[in-house]
């Protein structure tokens, strides 16, 4: 039988509500896939996006962004801001051809262990069936160009 | 407005949501659309308890509602409406109840004469397209069968040049009777 | 630029004299009203009760002909019309699903958005620039203006300010020369739509009202709305029964009271067709000195 | 170079259970830049920290990186031991291990690798961490105490009896705020007045609280510890130097017919008074509005009268600074007046009043002496109706929230007229009654029980006037719905209590956020009622929410301990997490190009301007700089900035950055 492939995910958390969220999963010994590690922000409101970019052109297959439910930020509005940019951010990918289906945005509290679990379990599933992310690896500037013209031609 | 999601399961009350717009949970009982409501008086049922029948949906509440005299009596005034905390729009509630009492045929005896009387009336818009209000009265009362009520008045209201013998009519009837047809047609869905 | 005209049934029959008095009095001001031509009714206080496609097809039609019949604005001095059309003008602009559907029904376009005036907003944009100069009587009496729901209510279609307290009737009765009351029963129901299948019920809500304007020294009563100058003019035997006394004050329909300051003559503006006497009120009239 | 040592953890069994230590000891080893690695059983205790303290010394460490349990758990601890051992506690930091790695997955290579992985994240951010230190903020041990009302004069009380200067500023001629008005208490009947009064002396006389009354707060600026407040004090035109309070001037006063707002219009009083007889300070101000002499250029009796020449009609509104180091946000609310109810005829019948208004005639000083009689005719009333919920409660009206007091009140306003009126009768029209409080249930019950009070349950739809009396249309809901009309000869409204007319302009002066309804936010719903956003700002009584007098009181102490333990020391320290503008050298000075896109995104007001001067003095460009004073440390203007000139300390683009690329590289 063959190898399944197990994707490379990062998480970019919150310190205030997904971190804690992921210890609650912890102490309550909640089992969850190993593919995702996490780097702790003190809010999603300081998370760069360029980051996200950055992970994937060092091998990331998939990428987690979590923080406070809206109004439950521990800097009043951080969330806000975040999620703000990501819309903007993510037009941009899309108009660039970018699969932004590998990109997950979600809230998590300090009390949500499980929705954490589940939802680490269903993002390497779904990364799994997207497969490897290879884009950045093989992106030379030709490929880009044509991408790029792709994009504006649509 | 609400983003409340509603069950439309096959009860009078979803009905009633679905058909009307309004949400019954809205209403918290305070009861001051009975307090304000000029035929408070005369209802066998409160209009604040017609809705709190349909909120609480025990067993027959279907029955109580539609078989209730208090929703023949409704003028549709709005003075509740206009007065409510939680801007429940009971006069539509109180139209779409009248309309499901019909259909179902539960309309209180008592209310025979209110429902003939309104019959009567759209007859003869269906007949004329306008109201003509001797054959209105005739109509009414071989309905009602209150033969001598305000006969008294007819003769008056004739010399005074406010009864016309003769109905004022719309240039082609037909297209009336033909709007009367498609809506009964689409008797199916009635909001 | 004309100005359409919607009487409704009652103004046909037993309003006519409210039909009448208003084409006096625009008269006078050199103001003409053109009749939307086939108008049909609008389903008044029964469509409603029966059925809700019914209760918006019958004004639709009207609206649609008005539309095609390139009127911008059209009077509509009869309450229940003016609710009628009001709300299912609201309801169509509200619900495009509804509109279209109506649409087949009536077999017509809804295309133009008509303007609905009520007497009195036509008496302020219309008559007021000019009446003026044709008033020469002071109407000198206490007059309760009476509203009743259907101008008031419900608050998308109010055709008035203050839904508890309105005064557009009241300005004008000032513009006549009368002094308006202020009293608690403006916008109480007298009853309406029951007034034939329940007298009874008609005779007890409008007598409470008789009682509330004669009770603040009320000499005339004035309407702007058919059922209600029936409900307290032609039912006054049933509440004489049963307010056990006798309240005679006349009920005028608010273009014969502004009529009367204008020096019309009462025949033209139908008062003789009242069954409560009007004597008093025209008893009361004062000549303006010029 | 960086020489790093790695500390792993086996916390008994829980992390090495599921992951090879030894083996994340041994690989941690071989990374470049790591000096010494180390696995043991429990590095929190004793003996794990004082190894930890050895090898730093022994191995000349310039950072650890500790992979256990979660940094909320232990990161405090294990900074400590760095500390000890001499180097910054900041070149510490904590993988964890535990809650998400041994406790998540089961025991496997993966798992072991993950660890290392994460090790080796942590390894890379530690060689880009700075020292840091905690940052000190001077502390101003001076409050002000924004309301003269119950609330702050407890807040105002309680700073200044734990030995710290108090400012307190009270826009109206005396302090006392709404209690003063209020006849007896709930629930248990004692005078308002009697309770209050010396309250209010004790703040005049105390030598640590500044009053200043008839002022208002202009504007605010700076941070915690440090609020440069400018205060307006308007013209009283009587100098409070010369004036004894003998009263002279306001008897002798001719324009005796302005409707007192301390008796809520229902009496008079003169264009030079003083509100109330217990007012503090007992002196009088002019009414400029009503003064013949300043509408008239006439009149001038009151100089003529004065003793001690104390009127001055030249006095003009003046402006003091003030540095305080905290503020005490108390002022209060309103209720919600005039024609907001049509349909209860309220501002058109003189008989229709409201809860306050009945206070009034309930109260031994107010216009009838406590008599309660009818402002239309001064008749007793013989039948009174109390309407619950107006304007509460009402989406129809804009108002959804519960006032919370009424309840209460409705009950004592229904009990004081049925002692003073054994034979009246007193309804009460409610939809719920509420009275989760002390004693506040039992009050109710008396009122029903013992006082006779009918209670109705239902709303009224309508009030209109009969023949001198009040029909009140209401229903029973308790009886099917029943009609109830009543002849009243007074009708009262528990009016929706709402937040202060000047609420949202002060929020503004102060950077504070407020609700819908324009009360303050408090900075969490649960855990932080008393504080706001803004840190050294805090919130007392009904400002924040409707709240009765024990409530608004007990907030009261707590902002005040708030702002005690903030002058506990001269000097507050602060995690030294926060954003940096970069520095470079001139030309440029700085790369931040001024555009304030961070100024714009932070919640905290933290950032401001800076102008950047040549030697000459000539501007050279003005740029952001963070108030570290102000900043919390959330990163969003990091995030925001378009050319990367600010920074977050702690968590900087670098640190993140090689996080990033550690843990995707082995």
């Amino acid at each position: 039988m063959s190898e399944q492939f197990e994707p490379k995910i990062v998480a970019f958390v919150c310190n205030w509500c997904t971190y804690a969220g992921a210890d609650l999963a912890g102490t309550s010994r909640t089992k969850y896939a190993t593919n995702v590690s996490i780097i702790r922000f003190p809010c999603t409101g300081r998370i760069d996006f360029m980051l996200l970019m950055k992970a994937f052109e060092n091998g990331a297959d998939g990428i987690i962004v979590s923080g406070c439910h809206p109004n439950d930020c521990h800097y009043t509005s951080g969330n806000f801001h975040a999620r703000r940019r990501w819309i903007v951010f993510r037009s941009l990918l899309d108009f660039m051809g970018f699969d932004t289906d590998r990109i997950t945005f979600s809230w998590v509290s300090a009390a949500e262990g499980t929705k954490w679990a589940s939802l680490v379990n269903e993002t390497t599933e779904k990364i799994r069936a997207k497969g490897a992310f290879t884009e950045f690896k093989n992106l030379d500037l030709e490929t880009f160009n044509r991408l790029h013209d792709e994009a504006i031609a649509k | 407005m609400h983003e409340t999601t509603h069950h439309h399961a096959d009860t009078l009350k979803s009905h009633v949501e679905e058909a009307t717009g309004v949400i019954l949970s809205h209403c918290y009982q305070c009861g001051k659309c009975t307090a304000g409501c000029p035929l408070n008086e005369e209802m066998d049922i409160m209009p604040n308890q017609i809705l709190r029948i349909l909120q609480a949906e025990m067993p027959g509440y279907e029955n109580k509602v539609l078989s209730s005299l208090s929703i023949w009596l409704c003028l549709a005034c709005d003075t509740c409406y206009s007065r409510c905390p939680q801007e429940v729009l009971l006069s539509k509630v109180m139209d779409y109840l009248r309309q499901e009492s019909i259909r179902q045929n539960k309309v209180n005896p008592k209310a025979k004469d209110i429902l003939s009387f309104h019959k009567a009336f759209l007859d003869s818009i269906k007949l004329n397209g306008k109201l003509h209000e001797v054959g209105l009265t005739i109509d009414y009362k071989l309905r009602s069968l209150n033969m001598l009520q305000d006969v008294q008045l007819v003769p008056s209201m004739m010399s005074k040049g406010k009864l016309a013998i003769f109905p004022h009519q719309v240039q082609n009837t037909k297209e009336i009777a033909k709007i009367f047809k498609r809506i009964s047609e689409n008797k199916g869905d009635q909001q | 630029m004309k100005i359409g005209y919607y009487p409704g049934c009652s103004l046909e029959g037993s309003s006519k004299e409210y039909n009448d008095s208003l084409f006096a009095v625009a008269e006078k001001c050199g103001v003409t009203l053109e009749e939307i031509k086939d108008w049909s009714c609008c389903g008044a206080s029964a469509a409603h009760n029966l059925n809700h496609d019914l209760s918006l097809a019958l004004p639709a039609r009207t609206l649609a002909l008005a539309g095609s019949q390139g009127f911008a604005e059209i009077v509509v001095p009869c309450a229940a019309c003016y609710s009628r059309l009001a709300s299912t003008n609201h309801e169509i602009s509200e619900n495009v699903t509804v509109k279209t559907k109506i649409e087949g029904y009536i077999d017509l376009k809804l295309t133009a958005d008509v303007k609905i005036l009520t007497v009195f907003e036509f008496l302020q944009k219309y008559i007021f620039p000019t009446v003026d100069k044709h008033i020469v009587n002071k109407l000198n009496q206490k007059a309760a203006c009476y509203y009743g729901c259907l101008y008031t209510r419900p608050k998308e279609t109010a055709a008035v300010d203050q839904i508890e307290n309105p005064m557009e009737m009241d300005e004008v009765m000032v513009k006549a020369g009368a002094t308006p009351i202020d009293w608690a029963f403006k916008t109480e129901c007298c009853g309406a739509g029951l007034s034939v299948s329940r007298t009874d019920i008609v005779a007890k809500l409008s007598g409470k009202i008789l009682e509330a304007a004669a009770d603040r020294g009320a000499e005339s009563i004035v309407v702007a709305c058919p059922m209600c100058h029936m409900n307290l003019d032609m039912r006054r035997p049933e509440i004489k029964k049963q307010l056990k006394k006798d309240i005679n004050i006349p009920v005028l329909f608010i273009t014969q009271a502004l009529g009367l300051s204008m020096g019309i003559p009462a025949d033209k503006l139908g008062l003789n067709k009242h069954y409560v006497s009007t004597n008093k009120v025209v008893n009361c009239i004062v000549k303006m000195e010029a | 170079m960086a020489r790093i040592g790695v500390f792993i953890c086996h916390c008994g069994e829980n992390i090495s259970a599921t992951v090879d230590v030894a083996k994340v000891a041994e690989k941690a080893g071989k990374l470049s830049g790591v000096a010494f690695s180390v696995d043991y059983k429990y590095m929190c205790s004793d003996p794990g920290q004082t190894l930890i303290i050895e090898a730093i010394k022994k191995h000349k460490l310039t950072g650890i990186v500790v992979a256990a349990c979660s940094p909320r758990m232990h990161e405090g601890t294990f900074r400590k031991a760095a500390e000890k051992a001499g180097i910054n506690p900041y070149f510490c930091e904590m993988a964890n291990i535990r809650e998400q790695v041994s406790w998540v997955h089961p025991k496997s290579d993966t798992t072991t690798q993950k660890a290392l992985d994460i090790v080796r994240t942590l390894v890379e951010k530690v060689k880009k961490n700075t020292a840091l230190f905690p940052i000190k903020v001077p502390v101003t041990k001076t409050a002000l105490v924004i309301g003269g009302g119950i609330a702050g004069i407890q807040a105002a009380l309680d700073i200044a009896n734990a030995g710290h200067q108090v400012i307190m500023v009270e826009k109206k001629p005396s302090i006392g705020g709404h209690m003063s008005q209020l006849s007896e208490t709930f629930p248990t009947l004692d005078c308002s007045q009697c309770i209050l009064t010396p309250r209010m002396v004790e703040v005049a006389q105390h030598p640590n609280i500044t009053l200043h009354t008839y002022a208002e707060v202009e504007s605010v600026s700076g941070f915690v510890g440090n609020f440069d407040v400018k205060i307006k004090m308007k013209a009283k035109s009587v100098d409070y130097s010369k004036c004894t309070g003998c009263g002279a001037c306001w008897q002798k006063c001719p324009s005796k017919k302005i409707p007192d707002e301390f008796n809520e219009g229902m009496g008079f009083r003169t264009a030079i008074y003083s509100p109330f007889p217990q007012a503090v300070p007992n002196k009088p101000v002019i009414d400029r509005l009503n003064c013949t002499w300043f509408l008239k250029g006439k009149c001038g009796l009151c100089t003529k009268i004065c003793p001690t020449g104390a009127i001055n009609y030249d006095a003009v509104d003046e402006f003091i600074d003030v540095k305080v180091g905290a503020i005490v946000t108390a002022t209060g609310f309103d209720l919600k007046h005039a024609d907001f109810f049509p349909e209860y005829g309220y501002g058109k019948f003189k008989d229709v009043i409201d809860g306050m208004q009945f206070e009034r005639l309930a109260s031994a000083s107010g216009p009838t002496a406590g008599e309660i009689r009818r402002p239309s005719d001064g008749k007793i009333p013989e039948k009174i109706v109390f309407v619950a919920c107006a304007g509460s409660r009402d989406k129809a009206k804009g108002i959804e929230y519960c006032s919370k007091i009424c309840c209460m009140y409705t009950a004592k306003h229904a009990m004081l007229y049925k002692h003073k009126n054994h034979e009246g009768k007193a309804y009460v029209f409610y939809m719920d009654i509420r009275a989760a409080g002390k004693d506040y249930d039992e009050f109710v019950r008396r009122a029903i029980e013992e006082d006779e009070v009918q209670y109705i349950r239902g709303r009224v739809s309508r009030i209109y006037e009969k023949n001198e009396k009040l029909i009140v249309k209401g229903v029973d809901t308790l009886m099917n719905g029943e009609p109830v009309d009543i002849e009243a000869d007074m009708v009262v409204l528990a009016t929706a209590v709402v937040a202060n007319i000047e609420a949202e302009s002060l929020a503004q002066k102060l950077h504070i956020s407020y609700n819908k309804h324009k009360f303050f936010a408090e900075a969490h719903p649960k855990l932080k009622p008393v504080e706001t956003n803004t840190a050294g700002i805090m919130l007392a009584g009904a400002c924040q929410s409707a709240k009765d007098i024990p409530e608004s009181v007990s907030q009261a102490s707590a902002s005040a301990s708030k702002v005690i333990g903030l002058f506990s020391s001269s000097e507050l320290t602060r995690e030294p997490i926060v954003a940096v503008v970069n520095r470079q050298a001139p030309p440029n000075y700085t790369s931040c190009t001024g555009c304030l896109l961070c100024q714009e995104v932070c919640p905290y007001h933290a950032i401001e301007t800076e102008e950047i001067k040549d030697r000459a003095g000539n501007v050279l460009k003005v740029v952001a700089r963070v108030n570290a004073g102000l900043c919390q440390g959330c990163g969003t203007c990091v995030a925001m900035c378009r050319n990367k000139s600010i920074d977050l300390q702690g968590f900087s683009n670098d640190q993140m950055l090689s996080e990033v690329m550690a843990l995707l590289n082995s």
